[in-house]
Formats: C-alpha cells, sequence, structure tokens
C-alpha cells in the first residue's frame, strides 16, 4: 500500500505538471507532491521497522531495511530539494534564464526523476531496477540541458552518452545474471528478483556471475562516478540548475551505489571469496585519491563540489567494499550524510551564485556580510562535508579510517593523503568566499534557507547521537551487507 | 639647543649612532687617543653644560685603579681633550666637578631627541587612547571571556589534579589495562601521590594556602611594625620619562633575547638605519625556515600532481569513453 | 532435430550480426549505417523468432514483434527523418583510420570468444556460441562510438550495442522476463527521441554536429 | 610524623632562614670587600639598610598597578615558603611533604613571573628590559636546576628534598661523580639565578648590564626593602639548597632538640665557607656579556645532564 503511494505520486505529480503546464503554483505543487511521498515513505518506514521485511505486487517490489532507508532518503532530500527550488527556479525565471516552457519540463523531469529514483530502490526486479536507472539518466539529461547554452548541452550530451554506454554494460551483466540464474531457478520472472537470487546464490556458477559483476560494476559504476568512469559527473554538476546537481549528488549517485552494493552481495555470496569486494576497494580508494587532487585546480564552484562528491562516493564505495558490519554501517551512514550535506551545500551554492551572477569562485566574496545566512551555511556545510567534528560525517570517515586502519591499513596512508588534500583545497577556496570585501545586490525573491539547516542541523545529530532505531536499522542493512 | 648647535659654527661634531666619531668644524677627523678618552667627551657631551663631580667620573672610567692614578688619568685625559676641542671646552665647575661648555660639541644622539621632541604632539596623540589615528582598543567583555574561563580552567586544574587524574586513571585502565600503582590510592583530592609518598608528594592546596597566608603575614607584619605611609610621583624611569605609545614594550621586543639565542631557527632579516639617516627607520621580519624547506615543497608537490591528473579531464567525450572501454577490458583481462 | 537446425540458423544469424557489427564499424557513410542497423533489427528480430519457435516460449514471440517494430522500422524512420532534416549527407571521419580500426575490433573478437568459453560450456540453451558473439558485437559497437567523430554515427552505434544486448538476451538465456524487454524497449525509444531533439539543440548551438566542438569543459 | 615538635621546628626553621638570610649577603659582602682590598663594611649592613628602607615613604609610579604594589609581598612570600621547604636544619618537617624539589623551583619561577610583570608594570624601558632579560635567564636557568635536582633525586629515589637529604646523609661516605658534575653545574646556576658576577651585578647600575636591578628600579622603600631581602633569603634558599644536596652531613631530625645546636653549628660553618666562596668567585671571575650569559648556563644545563648520565652509567 504505502508502496503503491511512495511510487504513485511522483509519477502522478510528473504526469500532472506536464499536462497543466507552467502555472505560477507549479512550484508549490512540485513541493506538495514531493511532501506527500515524503510522508508515503515516511509511513513505508515505520511500517518496515514495525513489521520488518515484505515484498508486494507477487514478488515485483519488496522493502528491507537496506533499501527503504535509501528510500526515506530520498523521499527527504527530494521534498527539501522541492523547496530549494521553488524560489531558485522563480530567481531563474525572474533573471530570464528559464521560460514558462523550460519550467514545465523541469518540474515534471522532477518528480518523474523522483519516480524513477524510489522505483530503482523498490523494485524487487533486476531487469526493472536497470530500465529504472536508465529512466532516471534520460530524466536527468533533459535536466541537465535545461539551460539550452552550449556548455549544458555539451555537458548532457557527455552525460547521456557516458551513462547510456556503460547502462548497457550494466545491461549484459544483468544479462549474464539472469543465464547463472536461470540454470539454478529456470526460466522465467522470477529468475531476475533479489530475494530469489539471494535465496540460491551460493548455487550460482561463479565464473559468469564474476563476469557479470565486472560488467555491472562498470555499468553502474559509471553513474556512481568512480573514477575513471567518473568524466561526466562535473560537468553534469556544474552545468545544470543547482537543484538537479543536488539531486545528482543526493540521490542519483546513492541509488546507482545501492545496485552495485545488491550485486556485490549477490556475488559474495556465490564466489565465497571477497573477489568484488577487493574491486571496490580499488575503484573508491582511486577515487577518492583522483577527486582530491583535481579539487585543488577547480574554479567553478559547482564543478569543485562535484569532485567532492566523487571522492565521498569514492569513500563509500571503499567502505562497503571493506565489507564487515563496521565498514558497511560507516558506508550507510556516510551515504545518509554525504547527500545531506552535499545537498545543502549545493542549495547555498545555489543562491550565492544566482547572488553573484557567477559560478567562479575568484568573483565570489564576502558572502556572510551581504546575507549571513547564505554564508553561513556555506562554511558549515564546508566544514561538514570536510570531515569536521561534530558533524556527522566526521563520525563515519572516522570509521572507515579506523576499520581500514585495523583491515588493510596499506589503504590509510592513501586515504588520510586524500582526505587532507581534500581538505586544503576546499577550505582554501571556500574561505574568502564567505568572509572577504563584496558588493553585491538583493535577490528578487527571498531565499530559501530552512532546508540547508535542516539538513546540517541532521547531520550535525548525527554526528553527536544517532537514535537507537535507526542504530538497529543500520544494523539490520550493514548485516545484510556484510 | 642641538639642534641650534648643530648650525653654529663652529663646533665639533661628535657621532655615536653607528661608529663614534668626532669631526673638527672643517670636517677634518678628529683621533681619539684612548676609549676611555672617548667615553669620557661622550659622556660629558651628553649633558653639555651640566656639572659632572669628578667622582663619579672616576668611579664610572677608573673604577678599579686607586685613587690617585685615577684622578692623574683623569686630568690628563681632559687636558687631552682640551687640545683638540680649544681651551677650556671642558673646564672645572664648582667643587671638584667638570663640565663641558655648552655649544662647543654638537651630538647626534641629542640632534635625534631634538627631533623626537619636535614630534611631541604626535606623540600624545598616540598616547592619547580616544584620540583620532588610534585604532587599538582594549579586549571586549566577550573576548576577556574567552581568555578568563580557559586561565579558569587552568587554576582548577592545577588545584585539584588528582581528581582529573584518577578520572584519567579509569580511562588508562580501560584501555591498556594498567594506571596507577598502588601508592598512588593514597592520593585524595588533597595530596597529589603519584607513586608513593616517600617518592614524591604534591599538594596544590596547602600549598595555596601557606603562599597566601605568608604572604598575609608579610604584608600584615609590614603594616604593624612600619607604616604604610605611599607617595605618587611621575614614572622615575632613570631619568627617561617619555612614556607615550612610542615607548611602549611590545611581545616581540619582550622576546627579544630568546629570539636572539635561537635566531638560527628563524629566518631574520633586520634592517639598521643609518647614523645620519634623515628619517630612521628599524626594521625586523622574521620568517619561518619550515615554510620553506616543509610546506612549501609539500603544496608545490600537490600542484604538480593535481596538474598531472587533470590531465584525466580534456574534455574529449571519445577519450571518456576509452577510458571505460579500457576499464572494462582490463577487468576483464583481471579476470582471467 | 529441430532444434539442432534452429540452433544453426541461430548461429548462423550471430555471425551475420558479428558481420554486421564489422560492416558498421568500417561503414563510412550515415545512410548505410542506418540500413545496416535496420539490418541488424531484422536479423535480431528473426533469430528471436527461431529461438521462440524451438522453445516455444511465448513472450519471446512478443519480444520479436517488439523489436521488429522498434529496431527494423521505428528507430531506422526516425533517423532518416533526422538527417533529412538535418540535412548531414556527409561520410563519417573517424579518429583511427578504418584498417587500424578493423584491426582492433578482430583482436576484440578473439578477446572475446576467448571469454565467453567458459561460459558456453555450461549453456544449456541450444545455442553456445551466440554468448560470445553477443559479447564481441557490444564490444565492437563500443569501439564505434569510440572512433566515429559524429554525433549521429556514436548513437547509431549506441543502438547497435543495444541490439546486441537484445541478441544475448534472447539467445543465450530464453529472452528476459517481459516486463523487462517492455522496459527497456520503452527506454531506447525515449533515448532515441531525446538523441533526437539533442541534434538539432547541438545544431542550432554548434552549427555542426562535429562532437569535436563539444570539448570546452574540462580541466585547464 | 605531624607532632607539636615538629611543627616547631618548622616555624624555628622558617624564622631562623628569614632573619639570618641578610647576615649571609653581609658576611659574602665583607669578604669580598676584604678580596679586594678594601675597607669592608660592617656584617650587619644589610639590615641596616633594611631598615633604612623600611622607615622611609614608599613612593611610587602614578600608573602604577595592583600587580606593581603585590608584588613585595608575594616575592617575599614566596623565598620564605621556600625557606619553609628546604632542609635547613632538621629534615622531615612536617610541610615538606607538601612540595617536592620540582614545586620548590616552581615557587622560584612564581617570584620570578611576578617580579617581571611588575617591572613591565610601570611601563618605563628599563623595567621592561630588565624582564625580558630576567626571563631569558630564567628560562635558561630552570631547566639546569631541574637537571641538577634530578641526578639527585635518582640517587636516592625520591623527589622529596627530605628523603634525598635523609638517603645522602645518613649512608656511608661515598663518592659520586654524578653529584660532583651536578655540583659545578648547581654553583654556576645559583651565581646566575641570585643575579651574582658573571652573569649580573648586583651593585651596579650600569643601564647595559644589570638585569635584577633594572626590574627593581622603580622601587623604594618598604617595597625594595621586601625585594632585597627576599634575595637575601633567595641566596640563602641556594645555598642551603646546595649544601642539603651535596654536603647534606650534620643536619638535624625535626624534633629532636638534642641534634639541633650540631646542626646549627654545622650549618654555620658551611655557610661561612659558602659565602668566602661566592665572594671569591665574585673577585675572580668577570662580568659576561648578557649573550655569553646563554653559553654560561647551557654548561650549567649540560653538565646537568652529564651528571644524570654518569649516575645511570656508575650505576650499571
Amino acid at each position: 500500500m504505502e508502496i503503491a503511494l511512495v511510487l504513485g505520486f511522483p509519477l502522478l505529480g510528473g504526469l500532472l505538471l506536464a499536462l497543466v503546464g507552467h502555472k505560477r503554483w507549479a512550484p508549490e505543487l512540485n513541493a506538495l507532491m514531493s511532501l506527500i511521498t515524503l510522508v508515503a515513505a515516511a509511513a513505508l518506514t515505520r511500517r518496515v521497522i514495525t513489521d520488518g521485511p515484505m515484498t508486494a505486487l507477487e514478488e515485483q517490489f519488496f522493502v528491507d531495511p537496506f533499501n527503504v532507508f535509501l528510500v526515506a532518503l530520498t523521499a527527504f532530500v527530494g521534498f527539501t530539494t522541492a523547496l530549494f527550488s521553488r524560489p531558485y527556479m522563480r530567481i531563474e525565471e525572474h533573471h530570464g534564464r528559464l521560460n514558462a516552457a523550460r519550467l514545465r519540463l523541469y518540474h515534471s523531469m522532477y518528480q518523474l526523476f523522483s519516480f524513477t529514483m524510489v522505483l530503482c530502490l523498490l523494485s524487487n526486479n533486476i531487469g526493472i531496477l536497470w530500465v529504472a536507472v536508465e529512466g532516471a539518466t534520460l530524466a536527468t539529461v533533459l535536466l541537465v540541458s535545461l539551460y539550452r547554452t552550449p556548455a549544458s548541452l555539451e555537458a548532457a550530451w557527455k552525460y547521456f552518452i557516458l551513462c547510456s554506454v556503460g547502462i548497457a554494460q550494466a545491461l549484459f551483466g544483468i544479462i549474464l545474471l539472469y543465464f547463472a540464474a536461470e540454470k539454478v531457478i529456470g526460466p522465467g520472472g522470477t529468475s531476475l528478483l533479489w530475494t530469489h537470487l539471494y535465496a540460491v546464490r551460493d548455487q550460482l556458477e561463479p565464473t559468469v556471475l564474476s563476469l557479470a559483476f565486472v560488467f555491472l560494476l562498470v555499468g553502474f559504476g559509471t553513474k556512481v562516478g568512480l573514477v575513471p568512469l567518473h568524466n561526466w559527473l562535473p560537468d553534469a554538476h556544474a552545468e545544470g540548475p543547482t537543484p538537479v546537481s543536488a539531486v545528482l549528488s543526493g540521490l542519483l549517485l546513492n541509488v546507482a551505489l545501492y545496485a552495485v552494493v545488491r550485486s556485490k552481495v549477490l556475488v559474495d555470496g556465490a564466489l565465497g571469496r571477497n573477489f568484488s569486494g577487493g574491486l571496490m576497494m580499488g575503484f573508491g580508494l582511486l577515487s577518492v585519491v583522483v577527486a582530491a587532487f583535481f579539487l585543488s585546480r577547480q574554479k567553478d564552484i559547482k564543478r569543485m563540489f562535484a569532485y567532492s562528491s566523487i571522492e565521498h562516493m569514492g569513500i563509500v564505495t571503499f567502505a562497503f567494499g571493506m565489507g564487515g558490519p563496521v565498514a558497511a554501517f560507516a558506508g550507510l551512514l556516510h551515504m545518509t550524510v554525504h547527500s545531506l550535506t552535499k545537498s545543502a551545500i549545493f542549495f547555498t551554492v545555489g543562491h550565492a551564485t544566482q547572488k553573484t551572477g557567477t559560478q567562479n569562485m575568484a568573483d565570489i566574496r564576502g558572502l556572510i556580510e551581504q546575507s549571513p545566512a547564505i554564508g553561513w551555511g556555506l562554511a558549515l556545510g564546508t566544514l561538514a562535508i570536510l570531515g569536521m567534528p561534530p558533524f556527522g560525517v566526521f563520525t563515519s570517515e572516522f570509521l572507515v579510517l579506523t576499520t581500514a586502519m585495523h583491515e588493510h591499513p596499506w589503504a590509510t596512508p592513501f586515504l588520510l593523503v586524500a582526505l587532507g588534500v581534500a581538505f586544503a583545497a576546499i577550505f582554501g577556496k571556500v574561505q574568502p568566499m564567505v568572509f572577504g570585501e563584496t558588493n553585491l545586490r538583493r535577490l528578487p525573491h527571498a531565499p530559501a534557507l530552512v532546508p540547508v539547516f535542516v539538513h546540517l542541523a541532521i547531520v550535525l545529530m548525527l554526528g553527536l547521537y544517532i537514535p537507537p532505531y535507526l542504530v538497529e536499522w543500520y544494523r539490520q542493512a550493514a548485516a545484510f551487507i556484510g | 639647543m642641538g639642534e641650534s648647535a648643530g648650525v653654529r659654527d663652529p663646533t665639533f661634531r661628535l657621532s655615536c649612532l653607528g661608529p663614534v666619531g668626532l669631526r673638527s668644524p672643517d670636517g677634518a677627523k678628529l683621533p681619539f687617543r684612548t676609549r676611555k678618552q672617548t667615553a669620557l667627551l661622550l659622556f660629558l657631551a651628553r649633558r653639555p653644560g651640566v656639572s659632572v663631580p669628578k667622582a663619579q667620573l672616576l668611579d664610572l672610567l677608573w673604577s678599579d685603579d686607586d685613587e690617585a692614578s685615577a684622578r692623574h688619568s683623569l686630568s690628563q685625559s681632559v687636558s687631552l681633550m682640551n687640545k683638540s676641542l680649544g681651551s677650556e671646552a671642558i673646564a672645572p665647575a664648582g667643587t671638584d666637578q667638570l663640565a663641558l661648555r655648552p655649544g662647543v660639541v654638537w651630538l647626534d644622539v641629542t640632534a635625534f631627541e631634538e627631533h623626537v621632541k619636535g614630534g611631541r604632539p604626535r606623540e600624545a596623540r598616540h598616547a592619547a587612547p580616544d584620540a583620532a589615528g588610534d585604532h587599538g582598543h582594549d579586549a571586549g567583555m566577550m573576548e576577556r571571556f574567552g581568555m578568563a574561563w580557559l586561565a579558569a580552567g587552568c587554576f582548577v586544574l592545577g588545584l585539584f589534579p588528582t581528581s582529573f587524574l584518577l578520572m584519567l586513571n579509569r580511562v588508562a585502565v580501560s584501555l591498556t589495562g594498567q594506571g596507577l600503582r598502588e601508592g598512588a590510592v593514597q592520593s585524595n583530592w588533597l595530596w597529589l601521590v603519584p607513586v608513593e609518598s616517600e617518592r614524591a608528594s604534591y599538594s596544590p592546596i596547602v600549598f595555596l594556602i601557606v603562599i597566601v597566608c605568608v604572604t598575609l603575614l608579610t604584608f600584615i607584619l609590614v603594616r604593624r611594625f612600619y607604616h604604610g605611609r605611599l607617595r605618587y610621583s611621575e614614572a622615575w624611569g632613570c631619568g627617561y620619562s617619555e612614556l607615550t605609545a612610542r615607548t611602549q614594550d611590545t611581545a616581540d621586543a619582550f622576546g627579544q633575547p630568546i629570539r636572539h639565542i635561537f635566531g638560527p631557527l628563524y629566518l631574520m632579516k633586520r634592517h639598521m638605519p643609518a647614523a645620519d639617516d634623515p628619517a630612521p627607520r628599524f626594521s625586523l621580519k622574521i620568517y619561518d625556515r619550515h615554510w620553506y624547506w616543509l610546506y612549501l615543497p609539500v603544496a608545490r608537490l600537490t600542484e604538480y600532481a593535481s596538474a598531472k591528473i587533470a590531465l584525466l579531464q580534456q574534455g574529449r567525450i571519445s577519450i571518456y569513453l576509452l577510458y571505460s572501454f579500457l576499464t572494462l577490458i582490463a577487468l576483464l583481462v583481471f579476470l582471467r | 532435430m529441430g532444434q539442432s537446425l534452429s540452433s544453426q540458423f541461430v548461429n548462423l544469424l550471430a555471425a551475420f550480426l558479428l558481420l554486421l557489427a564489422f560492416a558498421m564499424l568500417a561503414q563510412r557513410r550515415v545512410l548505410t549505417l542506418i540500413k545496416l542497423f535496420a539490418w541488424q533489427g531484422a536479423a535480431l528480430t528473426a533469430s528471436t523468432l527461431i529461438m521462440a519457435y524451438a522453445t516455444g516460449q511465448r513472450h519471446l514471440y512478443y519480444s520479436a514483434t517488439l523489436t521488429l517494430l522498434l529496431k527494423v522500422i521505428l528507430i531506422p524512420w526516425i533517423l532518416h527523418r533526422l538527417i533529412d532534416r538535418l540535412q548531414i549527407r556527409w561520410d563519417i571521419e573517424t579518429l583511427i583510420n578504418i584498417p587500424a580500426t578493423m584491426l582492433v575490433g578482430i583482436g576484440l573478437v578473439i578477446f572475446a570468444f576467448a571469454l565467453a568459453t567458459p561460459i558456453s560450456e555450461m549453456a544449456s540453451s541450444l545455442t553456445r556460441a551466440t554468448l560470445g558473439i553477443a559479447m564481441a558485437s557490444v564490444l565492437l559497437s563500443f569501439l564505434m562510438m569510440i572512433v566515429r567523430r559524429k554525433a549521429v554515427p556514436q548513437v547509431i552505434g549506441f543502438l547497435a550495442m543495444e541490439n546486441s544486448l537484445f541478441f544475448a538476451a534472447t539467445s543465450a538465456t530464453y529472452g528476459m522476463p517481459l516486463v523487462v524487454e517492455l522496459g527497456v524497449a520503452l527506454d531506447v525509444l525515449v533515448g532515441t527521441f531525446i538523441f533526437g531533439i539533442f541534434f538539432f539543440h547541438i545544431r542550432d548551438e554548434f552549427e555542426s554536429l562535429d562532437i569535436r566542438n563539444m570539448e570546452k569543459l574540462k580541466e585547464d | 610524623m605531624v607532632n607539636t615538635a615538629a611543627i616547631a621546628f618548622q616555624i624555628l626553621q622558617s624564622v631562623f632562614v628569614v632573619l639570618a638570610a641578610p647576615l649571609l649577603l653581609g658576611w659574602a659582602n665583607q669578604c669580598r670587600a676584604w678580596l679586594q682590598n678594601r675597607s669592608a663594611p660592617s656584617i650587619l649592613l644589610p639590615y641596616y639598610t633594611l631598615a633604612k628602607l623600611f622607615h622611609k615613604d614608599a613612593v611610587i609610579a602614578r600608573n602604577a598597578s595592583a600587580v606593581f604594589r603585590v608584588t613585595p609581598y608575594v616575592v617575599f612570600g614566596c623565598m620564605w615558603l621556600a625557606a619553609g621547604i628546604v632542609p635547613v636544619l632538621a629534615t622531615d618537617l612536617p610541610f615538606a611533604p607538601a612540595a617536592d624539589i620540582i614545586a620548590l623551583v616552581g615557587v622560584f619561577a612564581l617570584a620570578r613571573v611576578f617580579s617581571a610583570l611588575a617591572a613591565m608594570d610601570i611601563g618605563t624601558a628599563f623595567g621592561g628590559l630588565g624582564a625580558r632579560r630576567e626571563m631569558l635567564i630564567g628560562f635558561l636557568a630552570e631547566p639546569a636546576m631541574l637537571m641538577i635536582l634530578f641526578t639527585a633525586a635518582f640517587i636516592s629515589g625520591s623527589t622529596q628534598l627530605n628523603t634525598i637529604v635523609e638517603t645522602l646523609s645518613h649512608r656511608e661516605f661515598a663518592i659520586y661523580p654524578s653529584l660532583a658534575f651536578a655540583a659545578i653545574a648547581f654553583l654556576m646556576v645559583l651565581l646566575a639565578e641570585n643575579a651574582r658576577i658573571p652573569i649580573d651585578n648586583p651593585t651596579t647600575h650600569l643601564e647595559l648590564t644589570m638585569i635584577h636591578e633594572a626590574m627593581i628600579l622603580e622601587y623604594s622603600a618598604r617595597h625594595l626593602a621586601l625585594i632585597e631581602w627576599a634575595v637575601a633569603i633567595k641566596l640563602f634558599a641556594y645555598m642551603t639548597i646546595g649544601i642539603a644536596l651535596f654536603v647534606p652531613w650534620g643536619i638535624a631530625e625535626a624534633g629532636n632538640w638534642g641534634a639541633l645546636p650540631l646542626a646549627f653549628a654545622a650549618l654555620a660553618a658551611k655557610l661561612a665557607l659558602g659565602g668566602a666562596g661566592l665572594a671569591l668567585l665574585e673577585t675572580l671571575l668577570a662580568k659576561l656579556r648578557l649573550f655569553l650569559a646563554p653559553e654560561f648556563l647551557s654548561t650549567a644545563f649540560l653538565l646537568g645532564v652529564l651528571g644524570m648520565l654518569t649516575h645511570f652509567l656508575t650505576r650499571g
């Protein structure tokens, strides 16, 4: 029931917003739909917490602690982003960068995007998951190219080609998976269902599965933005509208990673040895280090934070690659805090860029004087994403580091160096933007900064105290993964 | 008056900022026979017209000779001086005293002081806290609080170290499984006994109390046996009375001797003004050596690395596709 | 007996697909490229039908029809319309010259076969070699996407890759569940439309569909 | 262990030290005068000076703050406390456990800090100059002092001055090379800490050379008297520390009245020698330039470390 609501409302919203066109109240409707989705997701979460995992619609959908927490997160960030994009898009319109048609496209695509996200997470069928991921790509491609500037078109084109090709590899992986599963389960729909696959995972053919995992990793890894498959990510983040950057970083990457992790669990079960874990650790580490060194050269603020997303995804991938309950726990926590923090940062960045009319960091100065809320938001968000205690990012990174130190000591120097370089780079660039002299003009619409501080507050809370049920929930998910 | 003396001719020009030297009115350099002679002339030239007791001079310059020989050498050098400076430049004044006739010798130090005094109005402005051009202000309430509560924390920790130590001990035990020795258990809030009382013990409270008591006792005794009479006056300052913003002591100045010792550890660029510099300025720049041989290399290394890594992102979609392609192939090869 | 016959047919078609892939890799003219793509679709349909007939799985018929409609008729037609509207009849320049590409392609095929043999050994379905061939043609299409300089051929390469995947799905296994195939087909269709829209935008912005124009976004 | 007799001893010793300190100073000056064949002042001269100063009216600068006025009392108090800790006449004083040698060094440091603050309080050039020089000497002398004390502490296995003295005095005579090193180092530190030649010259007021005098330039009358007295006590305390560390024989047990006269005699003899020795040194040595002081003190530090090392070596 809740599943139907969670899936139905974004879809409905998307169609509705596409049909009615851009009315004055379209942003509100957008936010409202997201709100309903959030409420439904909350209900679903409660349900799962009380009743435990469940499946629905002859097992086409299923919910377990792992994906329900991502669903809740997705719904939440989706809602806050909708709130943020309300004034943001109005201001863009006011600046004449967008017209009614584009806004119509934006709103409907926004809803469809969140629909695909939720579908990915809830679907029990790998094929459907693939379809949803591809759908998400299509939706976001349109969103990225919303401004129709040469730059945005180029970014969207790269995003489209790279991700479609990557996803195609993933499809091949899925076919191989199906090929292997067929032997055990027999032909028919059920042999693509996660639940059934898990049930028989130790009977699946190892060679096929390892091959399949390579394809799946390359495929979904492209969407996660793992180096060296990451090249689309900075462009897409930098050139799309900021709310899109926020959801890309906050949701899409998580969901892609979710797919990778699910396949990892499956393959590990089949192979016995930690083949997939090694691959993921390698990719994660590479991403962390490379992204960290990219950071120090950035001039465009959104681009910089895009690279930071790569870095953090690398950390999470590394954590899941290490496996074990603690690492998995850390990975889940880091997923949560990263998507909250990063989207919060993008909110503030969005308004900052609107104020200054540029994304060039050299031209953004003295935010804290002009609009203390934005300035503080950016400063705190940056500190949080850099893993300053007491924010939640610190907790998760600390867990990851300690586990790595304990189980894979060779990896810790790389992680530490990368984190250090990232810190120096980002902090050195953000500090003058927040402080320093400036002369800025007022925005035509009051910026929406409540989401920023809500996010940061939650991240802070997670850093100081994780509610027991949340812990329990992470534990179950971690137990399932590790 | 040094200035006026400077312009009036004929005067001998004596300079002691930089190398000490004496020039006759026509600019010829006059040699000093002995260093004591130099000292004597400088001493007198510093206070022209002031009659100085010979005893003081003797004590200053010939303190380790006996009376007679000292007096003899003094008179000798005075006469030598007068030879070069013209007769009666240094004349006996009053009972057993000497004085240098004003306007005979122009001393650069005196002239410099005149310049400084000439700038007095500005000095006064500097000195006045509320005047314009004075940006310094005392620490605000919050700043003081910030410092105060830290200080208070140190104080409390110092007074009751044992309680904190025992707390920490628990942590140590929980981590390493071994904490303080048995003897330490004797230590309570009053006594700090790290090992055992024969080895070492310390009681901050008693310590503080005793110091305070003794101090008070001293105070009371002094008041009791003597008196508390007190008079206020200008700071004596060993004759130096210019208490202005210019003369304030800076932390930099305070650290100077220590800095001098550890000088090699720092990179110090000192600029000394020349003796005849019209606008003399002293400047000292201190750099951190580590900055150059530790931090900058690291920064450059990072820059280099990121420059190399940036080659990954050259904007050509074919190349990007190639990356994913090669990754795929590499993984498949690795798989086999 | 019929099984073996049909399996021979399927293997034949597989070989044909591989040939087509090479042809596309070598092809210089856009229109021919589209024709080849349509042919690929046709071969796919045929093999699907044979599989359906051989295994008697109903949903394979659906997917065959789907393939026919989508990949033999609709998408080629769309592409034709596009290049008519965009007036792009030029020859395709490649980044690497054709023979070199071919050599690389052959290497890929060998690699793919080597990779697929152990799996094909255990393939219970009546088509052993097909998996390797499918993988080979996937890699070939990938290669094609890499070496093409214009937007349209890249997209065709992507669609060809999709075809190979379909072939893998239908021949190596008994076809994916129908719902999945529908979803994939939908994605491909929508994707093609979006690609079409993009062609116009790109043409408007860059006065050409040469993707070499789109190298502004990079680290400097 | 805390009984009335012991407490009596404690009080007795403290008072005795405070009263006797100027005598030592006078004696040292007298010896120096003799050695420099000048006509020697009375040995009681310091007392006269103190009395004279106490009777005068204190004059302090208008901009002097409370720190300036409190300092003399604090400094005096610190020195008095030190006099209470060091086992001059007797060991096992009831107050001794409250502070070991490290705390003792701390007391001297406290006094130094206060006098430096007071020196800078007025804001005259000489105050600051004196303060920074004093601090320079202090931060060089303290580690050396600690090294010396640790050497002794290692031998007796305790940082309690009492225990040290007992172990050193109540065992059969033995040569400690480590103690020899420590003794020389201690001598150097003593000279430096008490503003004696070659580090500082207590008798002159030459701008360029003076350290301690520069700090107390602004003081007069009873404040000055207290400081001078404190200086005397400091010298006395250092002397007695030296005695306690290196020639502790003949010291009495707290509460043991019988041993007291002997202890007195021994102490008087040792101090007389010490004062004479100090005078001799001051006559022989020449005042060092300020920036040679670090070399002097680092030598002391080096010797202290050497002492400790030799202790470990000889102990095997």
